[in-house]
């Protein structure tokens, strides 16, 4: 029974609010009228473009609003207490006991010298009236409830001693210890691969049941609203647009916003039936004052009236609100989650054979780090012994769990590290055994977009310097025919030209990735490895990158190494797929092989794993998930890596370590020693 | 720092605007450009005999005939005085702090960057440089060579370098391993490049910080050598030896010969300090507002 | 960890070589030598020949500075002629008294400065900072002397809270039992302390201010006492921590006045008059438990950092 | 805040500041020999023969000597002296085998004692007889007067334990003297053992000392044994250690000690300590100030050797001004090698031969060839060595210029050179410019040896080094302004000035004079004004301690507290 239905007051009322953000010359609108509630033990979804203000409201409703920010009207109230106006220490009393947030990036939101034991247990103890031993105790059980493998040795280590994935992990550790009514988690799962994601959130449904706690759910992962949000409300720049149960509004999306988002999610398809949908323009400016609908500029459907003045929500149904003034039709426009490739294709297309002289053939690359104190140093065996092959204007997908080692073998293919050993070839030469001088040059071919674009763009340089430092780098051109080029690459992106004036912190988080991207295609490469280029878009921007991509390497004969945990993203953009398990390559094959009839284990898992975007299979599904969490790289098991997690594991998997072989008669190759062959 | 910040209008003036809005920069501005102008334009107009002692007219009080600030011990025009020794302690404090302050970033980010051996070797002659004493450097140097205004920038400069070398190197570990900087490999910049181009302009910050600091040590440091009999010979003196020597008479109702080099040092010093923490704030783009 | 020590502290001892050695060259450039300046003017020219015979200097550089150093390795830091005493006797008589000089007074600076500049950043640019700022700049701006001379004649001359000059006594357990004399020299060195640290210290908690890791904190419902001691401050700590260890030839030159102002004869004061009065074996000595004060502040500094922020711990050579 | 809880038991007295006493032995080796640890320290216990300085006066005490006056023979070659009745303080007499162990430790081992000068004692004794346990006689290799070999000579000796401190006969024979003056010197430098070494216990003087610590902390207590005149009044004589002056007067302030100095530039605090209970004592030393010349300089030197540039530059020193501004009154104005103050029986020119007179330094240099350009440069006009040209060594367009060093350590003799500077470049175009350089640096140049064929140990010009030269108690210079004067520093050589100080050893009062009017004329160094030793504050109630001694000897056996 939903809380609306039992006729008491919802545990978070949240009615016009208006945040804004005061900067010197103007303010930005971040939040503008927005109405929202959660009932006990209901989950709400929020969907929206980067940059709509999912996160400000949030904020908003904790307290925290980043320097500057002001809620300039509106009301919150929470379990009936209004905590617009509330003092610091009554708010400091609710917040993590009553309500917690889980924050959108896990890395800098944890301090750093701090152990994450200690963090967690400060929570614990701030809250309840118990000893720093009990505390501590409690850290450990909170980690060992997230998942985190060897949680009371891990309490007393550092947040950077963590992998992105179990960062986030203890994140959510932090906001459950002291199992609060109402949980808002802001994109809690961008960094954890499909299996570990799960985990999460089936935590998050367990915790809901047994407490009744109330969430509010963050994500651009249509997928996982899909699963696990009763209600949705999806924001447009700093507007409630559109909201409904989450069957209602996967049925029967209203705004034209909606519709569009809906349509840009990747959906089994490949590229060859065409590129994805998305909207195509920019969000408005939230410092502008606005009027009419948000969305006018970019909408298909617009028409006069949508500008002329304040488009308003209106009942569109049961528990239906919309704000659009030429709906999408009630019927007909439901999300098709079209899963085209469920159906086997009518005529297989033969296994792109691997072509003569590859354009990357890395050969037993091995890559091992080494980590720990000064006392006791560890090995972390992160890449070992991973060959392949990639043809030339080949797409080569690389999935795998976080940690698995693909961001540490995608600069190993670029020669951007030294493997431990190996080689990789590239144009018939050796990239590691060539005189540095020319590798140098050689670079030229060989491109890297980083996996976080923020952190591989100098804060203090400008876009047009960004763009043209590889070229000076070169000594190409002359600096007229290099601010050209920039102009033209900009351009290739999608960029207004006059981004070349801006700072990377003035871009949108898509925006910033065209720019990677822009700055790896500026030396007219051969070879470009991608490292999570969508991770943290929602899917239309996610959609704009992945159209771009395709376009260019059509354009440019460009070779891809795509990696990702995102499987959807992947099969859409990829030839053949590799995967990755404890810096192995276990399977390698062709796209819709692999998807559909996975050979590895660990394939199969992974792909039961990834969250769909409809409520009806992602409600139902119940995914086994082996027991056991991922071995650390530190002491991988011998023989197969996997088969402590796996199934079909026999004595065998402990004594021989199985090769990647051809699975004949089908193509792809797999590394077990038994592989799910039919 | 020869980086586009240098060579992009736009960006000057955004650094410009940036620096200009924070009215602490622009009272520091006003104070050292009025010391300047005080030191160097103020002679022009108001002359006094800074070479010649006056023994018939010493510690006059303020106000006197012809001695708005009165005279000091050896009879020279305080005023007058303040004037020619700001011009010392000026150049001195600007030579050296800046002098300094680049060898020591340019050390400090380079042992930064290379790390492991380099920078060990690089840091431990940081070490051996701080632990022979300054004093002790100055003292030598005073019996081979008389110390000179120039002299002396470059001593200072020797000595105050190593401050700026560990911080800058600080930073530049850290900085090296952000991913901005090996994506020069990438690119196939060289190490120098990567140093030139992302790593001093990134330690930019902590760079003008400590130049500020720089140029106001040096300036008080003129003060010590005084003290300790190593300063300047005579007629040349700077705010430093005239406190010094004003000190003596701090038992003596002399206040004009303490108050007023003293002030002039508190000035210069919060004048740069200030300069230097609004350059901070507009180097870094991050900061800024469009 | 004992690897990394065990080269850190080779490295120390090479660094303190290094540094008795350009020292030693220096002075033996010192035109004239030490004998007239030892001796005086009366002297004649046979006693300044014979002293330089007893003290080497008519040896070669390099034969010189070995059997020096030989003498350091049999625990002989050579006999100071001028003050008729052995260097490692007076050395060790003068170190306690600077010791516990500069260790309380940098104790005192940073029990001030880390709430000082936490106080300014969190109160940033409001009356408050700006009247800190301004006393610090002052403070900063006066040279150690007149500060020193400042405070006697206000607390000691004018009030007659606390005496003039410093404990007299050469141990330990003397200069503490009449501790209300190191109060003025121990403010002096402090306040220097507290100038030079603040300003890092501000800048550096205004930095951790605007962290995400604030706001989680904040987030727990921590209050803003909690947030600030228990977590910025740790943070920001790295930077004080980080000239903390560049201090200790800064402090000796601090000390160096404060000594003399406050009639305490420790070592900076022993340094500048040994430097002075061209007394070498004084000077040698005294450079070597600087160079190694350095090399160990250098590395107490390095394991601090690491300390303070795990992400490079053990990364540093 | 001080009055009657003044501790009347014990004189707490102010040791100089950055000086603290560190050698024992009455036989100071070189590097030793300072005041500090002679007239204030070890003289305390071990008394000379005869004690210089009579009150403020020059003079010997005899008071305090340990012997009566000096009979000497008519050929003025020898000498008998008869000691007191004074004994040891373990009750042995003090007889004249005591005095012949002192003369046999220096005879064997010279150049260990620092006031050894070749030709002097011990070399001018010829033979020493005992006459009988307190009687001896010294046969002399010249004849001498009485003054200079009591005044200089013979208040050197102190007769030394040789009861406690000798071995037999060993010290008469050489190997033997300087086996037992090894030994002592040995025990010398054990400074850490003063107080508690039973070789110092045994003492001639009113004190022995009871607490010494190597930072200067040092107690004497009284001699209960003393014989001498007069006995200590005070249960302990405290010397306290200053690091600086400013210190020193920082305890005068909070009233810690009883006899302190009283900073230059603090002059005007003067009355405020006189209220708290002080009085103002200003403290004469024996000595001579002078910028001394460099004749042996390549440069300057054919400069200075003209006498009529000397008297030139002279004349630009105005003393009385000096004395006024620069050292707040507290100095003597001084124009020839005998102080005119602290008063004395021997100064004579007692009138300026060069007052300052700007006119006369611009004829004379003008009346020798010299173009005179105030204000500018002086440049030599018309060389040669003739009447009315420069002379010998000068070309035309020498500048008339020169360097100085200055010591830096003391601000008023810099404050004082810089504005000689001044005055000599604008009344005569003369250039004089101050370097201000470190004591010991000064030193070191000033005294290193030089001469005029090998002047590369020469570079320095002129030189200040502050606080002059000490003057002997029968003040005929031959240390100072001999040619083979061992502190001659410029190495100022005449063979006129070398006779009459020859003439002065032996002869008496009239030889002194025309040494001194001589040199006055000739003006060797350029005389400066004399600035007191010290200005002490006395504690009211303390009495004879007013008197200070000229060697900056202490007496504190005649001091006392008034009742
Ligand atoms: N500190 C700030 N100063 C100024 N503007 C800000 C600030 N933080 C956010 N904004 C702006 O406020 C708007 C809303 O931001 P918010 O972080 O809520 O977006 P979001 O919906 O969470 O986006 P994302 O999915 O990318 O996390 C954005 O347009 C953003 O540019
Ligand atoms: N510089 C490094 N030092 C030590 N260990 C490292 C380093 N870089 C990576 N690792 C380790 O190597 C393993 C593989 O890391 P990698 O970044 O390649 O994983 P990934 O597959 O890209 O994961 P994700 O999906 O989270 O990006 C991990 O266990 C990681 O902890
Ligand atoms: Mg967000
Ligand atoms: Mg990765």
């Amino acid at each position: 029974m939903r809380w609306e239905e039992t006729g008491l007051a919802a545990l978070l009322e949240i009615e016009d609010l208006h945040t804004h953000i005061h900067r010197r010359d103007d303010s930005v609108h971040a939040v503008d009228g927005v109405s929202l509630s959660v009932g006990r033990g209901e989950t709400l979804g929020i969907v929206g473009e980067s940059g709509c203000g999912k996160t400000m409201t949030a904020l908003s409703v904790m307290g925290l609003l980043p320097p500057g920010g002001e809620i300039t009207a509106g009301r919150i109230t929470f379990d009936g207490q209004e905590l617009t106006g509330l003092g610091e220490r009554e708010l400091a009393g609710l917040r993590a006991d009553r309500i917690a947030m889980v924050f959108q990036d896990p890395l800098s939101s944890l301090n750093p010298s701090m152990t994450v034991g200690h963090q967690i247990a400060e929570t614990f103890w701030l809250h309840r009236d118990v000893s720093w031993a009990r505390a501590r105790e409690r850290a450990a059980e909170m980690l060992d409830l997230v998942g985190i493998p060897g949680a009371r040795g891990r309490a007393g280590d550092y947040p950077h001693q963590f992998s992105g994935g179990m960062r986030q992990r203890v994140m959510i550790a932090m906001a459950l210890a002291c199992e609060p009514d109402l949980l808002i988690a802001d994109e809690p799962t961008t960094a954890l691969d499909v299996t570990t994601q799960r985990e999460i959130l089936e935590l998050f449904d367990e915790l809901r049941d047994r407490f009744h706690m109330a969430m509010i759910l963050v994500t651009h992962d249509l997928g996982v609203i899909a699963g696990r949000a009763d209600r949705v409300a999806v924001m447009y720049a700093g507007r409630l647009v559109e909201s409904a149960t989450t069957a209602e509004l996967f049925a029967r999306p209203r705004h034209r916003y909606t519709e569009a988002l809906f349509k840009a999610v990747p959906d089994g398809g490949r590229r060859a039936d065409g590129p994805l949908e998305n909207i195509p323009g920019l969000p408005p400016d939230l410092a502008r004052s606005l009027t009419g609908c948000r969305f006018a500029a970019r909408c298909r459907h617009v028409q006069d009236d949508c500008t002329a003045g304040e488009v308003g929500l209106v009942e569109a149904g049961a528990g239906h609100l919309m704000a659009c003034l030429h709906p999408a039709p009630a019927e007909g426009a439901a999300l098709q989650v079209r899963d085209r490739a469920e159906a086997p294709p009518a005529v297989p297309e033969p296994a792109a054979p691997a072509p003569a002289t590859p354009a990357l053939a890395a050969e037993a690359l091995v890559k091992d780090f080494t980590v720990g104190g000064a006392w006791q140093r560890r090995k972390v065996s992160a890449v070992a012994g991973v060959s392949l092959e990639i043809g030339e204007r080949e797409t080569f997908g690389l999935v795998g769990e976080s940690g698995s080692g693909k961001s540490t073998l995608g600069r190993l293919l670029v020669a951007l590290d030294k493997p431990t050993s190996g080689s990789v070839v590239a144009g018939g030469t050796d990239l590691f055994s060539m005189p540095a001088r020319d590798l140098r040059l050689r670079r030229r071919d060989l491109q890297l977009v980083y996996q976080d674009s923020a952190a591989a763009l100098d804060p203090r340089m400008r876009a047009g310097s960004l763009l043209a430092e590889p070229l000076r780098i070169q000594r190409i051109g002359d600096r007229g025919s290099r601010m050209d080029r920039v102009a033209r690459l900009l351009d290739d992106v999608g960029l207004p030209r006059n981004a070349a004036e801006r700072y990377p912190h003035e871009f949108s988080g898509g925006q910033r990735q065209r720019l990677a991207l822009a700055r790896a295609l500026a030396l007219e490469p051969k070879i470009i490895v991608a490292d999570e280029p969508v991770s943290a878009l929602d899917v239309s921007v996610q959609a704009q990158i992945l159209n771009l991509m395709s376009d260019l390497q059509a354009e440019h004969h460009l070779t891809y190494v795509f990696i990702s945990h995102d499987l959807a993203v992947v099969r859409y953009l990829a030839d053949r797929i590799g995967v990755m398990y404890l810096g192995k390559l276990v399977e390698v094959g062709d796209r819709d092989e692999v998807y559909q009839r996975p050979l590895h284990p660990y394939t199969r898992q992974l792909v039961e794993a990834a969250p769909k975007p409809d409520p009806a299979t992602e409600r139902g599904k119940r995914v086994v998930i082996e027991a056991g969490d991922p071995p650390s790289a530190t002491e991988p098991p011998s023989g197969c890596r996997f088969r402590l997690r796996c199934p079909l594991a026999q004595d065998v998997c402990a004594e021989v370590e199985p090769q990647l072989q051809p699975a004949a008669p089908r193509g792809g190759s797999v590394a077990c020693h038994f592989p799910l062959v039919d | 720092m020869t980086t586009d910040i240098a060579r992009s209008p736009g960006n000057f003036r955004l650094g410009l605007r940036t620096f200009l809005d924070n009215r602490l920069a622009v009272l520091g501005l006003v104070i050292v450009i009025g010391l300047i102008v005080f030191s160097f334009v103020g002679p022009l107009f108001y002359q006094t005999d800074q070479v010649h002692t006056d023994l018939n007219s010493v510690e006059l009080p303020p106000g006197s005939p012809g001695h708005p600030l009165g005279t000091d011990q050896a009879g020279y025009d305080q005023l007058g005085r303040l004037m020619a020794a700001g011009q010392t302690s000026l150049i001195v404090g600007v030579g050296a702090g800046l002098l300094g302050t680049v060898i020591g970033a340019l050390w400090g980010a380079v042992a930064g960057f290379f790390g492991g051996a380099i920078d060990s070797l690089m840091m431990r002659v940081v070490d051996a440089l701080l632990a022979v004493p300054a004093i002790f450097l100055l003292l030598v140097i005073a019996a081979i060579w008389r110390p000179t205004v120039w002299s002396l920038v470059i001593l200072i400069a020797l000595i105050s370098w190593l401050v700026p070398a560990r911080l800058v190197r600080g930073d530049s570990l850290s900085l090296r391993v952000r991913e901005y900087v090996q994506a020069v490999r990438l690119m196939g910049g060289g190490r120098w490049w990567a140093v030139s181009r992302h790593i001093l302009p990134g330690s930019l910050g902590t760079i003008v910080v400590s130049a500020s600091f720089q140029v106001a040590d040096a300036i008080i440091y003129l003060a010590y050598l005084s003290f300790l009999g190593l300063g300047l010979a005579p007629p040349t003196t700077d705010w430093g030896g005239m406190l010094t020597d004003g000190v003596d008479y701090v038992y003596s109702d002399y206040w004009w010969l303490i108050y007023p080099p003293g002030l002039a040092i508190v000035l210069i010093v919060i004048g740069f300090n200030f300069i230097g923490d609004g350059l901070r704030d507009s180097f870094d783009a991050r900061l800024r507002r469009r | 960890m004992t690897g990394y020590l065990l080269r850190r502290a080779g490295q120390a001892i090479i660094v303190v070589l290094i540094v008795s050695a350009i020292v030693f060259v220096l002075l033996r450039l010192l035109p004239g030598g030490p004998a007239r300046a030892i001796l005086g003017p009366s002297a004649t020219a046979e006693q300044v020949l014979e002293f330089n015979r007893e003290q080497g200097f008519d040896q070669p550089i390099v034969i010189h500075y070995l059997s020096w150093a030989g003498g350091l390795l049999r625990g002989d830091f050579g006999y100071s002629y001028r003050l008729n005493q052995d260097v490692l006797a007076l050395i060790g008589e003068r170190l306690p008294k600077t010791l516990s000089l500069t260790v309380l007074s940098t104790l005192v600076g940073l029990l001030i400065t880390v709430p000082l500049g936490t106080l300014q950043a969190v109160r940033r640019n409001k009356p408050v900072d700006y009247l800190l700022t301004g006393v610090v700049f002052v403070v900063y701006a006066m040279p150690v002397f007149l500060l020193g001379m400042l405070l006697i004649i206000v607390f000691s001359q004018t009030l007659d809270l606390v005496p003039p000059q410093a404990p007299q006594g050469s141990t330990l357990g003397e200069i503490f039992a009449q501790s209300d004399g190191l109060i003025l020299p121990v403010a002096t060195l402090a306040l220097l302390t507290v100038a030079a640290f603040s300003r890092y210290a501000r800048s550096a908690t205004l930095d951790n201010l605007g962290e995400d890791y604030v706001r989680t904190a904040r987030a727990k419902g921590a209050l803003s006492r909690r947030v600030i001691g228990r977590h910025v401050l740790p943070n920001a700590l790295r930077p004080v921590v980080t000239l903390l260890g560049l201090y200790v030839p800064f402090l000796f030159g601090g000390s160096l006045i404060t000594e003399a102002t406050f009639n305490y004869p420790g070592m900076g004061l022993l340094f500048w008059e040994a430097a002075q009065n061209r007394d070498y074996p004084i000077l040698l000595g005294i450079v070597l438990v600087i160079a190694a004060a350095t090399a160990i502040g250098s590395l107490l500094a390095d394991l601090a950092y690491a300390l303070l922020d795990p992400r490079v711990r053990y990364a540093g050579a | 805040a001080q009055g009657d809880d003044i501790d009347r038991d014990v004189i707490r007295f102010a040791e100089f500041p950055g000086v603290v006493p560190n050698w024992i032995l009455p036989i100071t080796d070189p590097g030793h020999n300072g005041s500090p640890n002679t007239m204030q320290f070890s003289f305390l216990m071990w008394r000379p023969l005869f004690w210089r300085g009579n009150g403020a006066e020059p003079t010997l005490d005899e008071r305090l000597a340990l012997a009566e006056e000096p009979a000497y023979a008519d050929d003025k070659r020898s000498v008998t002296v008869k000691l007191h009745d004074y004994n040891w303080s373990d009750g042995k007499p003090i007889t004249s085998r005591d005095v012949e162990f002192w003369i046999n430790l220096i005879k064997h081992n010279p150049t260990r004692w620092s006031g050894y000068v070749k030709g002097n004692i011990p070399d001018n004794i010829d033979t020493f007889e005992a006459v009988d346990d307190k009687t001896f006689k010294l046969t002399l290799t010249e004849p001498v007067s009485a003054d200079w070999f009591t005044g200089n000579q013979l208040s050197l000796i102190v007769p030394l334990p040789h009861h406690a401190w000798g071995n037999g006969d060993d010290d008469r024979t050489e190997a033997g003297a300087k086996a037992v003056l090894d030994r002592l010197m040995e025990e010398s430098k054990k400074p850490a053992e003063y107080a508690t070494n039973p070789l110092w216990k045994t003492v001639s003087g009113p004190w022995t000392l009871s607490k010494y610590t190597t930072d200067g902390h040092i107690t004497f207590v009284p001699n209960n044994a003393y014989t001498g005149p007069a006995k200590p009044t005070v249960k302990r004589f405290e010397q306290v250690p200053f690091t600086t002056e400013d210190a020193a007067f920082n305890a005068l302030v909070a009233g810690d000690i009883d006899v302190g100095p009283l900073p230059f530039k603090n002059l005007n605090q003067r009355e405020r300590l006189e209220k708290d209970g002080y009085t103002f004592v200003p403290w004469r030393n024996w000595t001579v100030n002078y910028l001394a010349l460099n004749y042996n300089n390549p440069e300057t030197g054919p400069l200075v050797r003209q006498t009529y540039i000397r008297q030139a530059m002279q004349s630009l020193i105005d003393q009385p001004l000096i004395i006024d501004k620069v050292f707040n009154g507290q100095g003597a104005q001084q124009y020839g090698p005998i102080p005119l103050e602290p008063a004395n029986p021997y100064a004579t020119v007692k009138n300026a031969p060069f007052p300052y007179d700007e006119n006369k330094a611009v004829t004379l240099l003008r009346d020798n060839g010299w173009d005179v350009k105030p204000g500018g440069q002086t440049t030599c006009k018309s060389p040669g060595t003739g009447p009315g040209q420069c002379g010998e060594g000068i070309e035309a367009g020498t500048p008339l210029a020169f360097e100085a060093i200055v010591t830096s350590n003391r601000r008023p003799v810099l404050l004082e050179m810089q504005s000689q500077q001044s005055v000599f470049q604008q009344k005569a175009g003369i250039a004089f410019q101050v370097q201000p350089t470190p004591f010991a640096q000064i030193i070191t140049e000033a005294f290193a040896p030089c001469t005029r064929e090998k002047p590369d140990g020469c570079p320095w010009q002129t030189a200040v080094w502050g606080g002059g030269s000490n003057v002997q108690p029968y003040p005929t210079g031959e240390q100072l302004f001999h040619s083979t004067g061992s502190s001659n520093a410029g190495h100022y050589s005449d063979p006129k000035a070398d006779e009459l100080i020859e003439a002065s050893i032996t002869g008496g009062p009239e030889e002194l004079k025309a040494f001194e009017e001589y040199l006055a004329q000739q003006v060797p160094v350029l005389w400066v004004p004399n600035p007191s030793y010290q200005l002490s504050m006395v504690r009211n109630g303390l009495q004879g301690a007013d008197g200070q001694n000229p060697y900056s000897g202490v007496t504190p056996e005649l001091w006392n507290w008034k009742k």
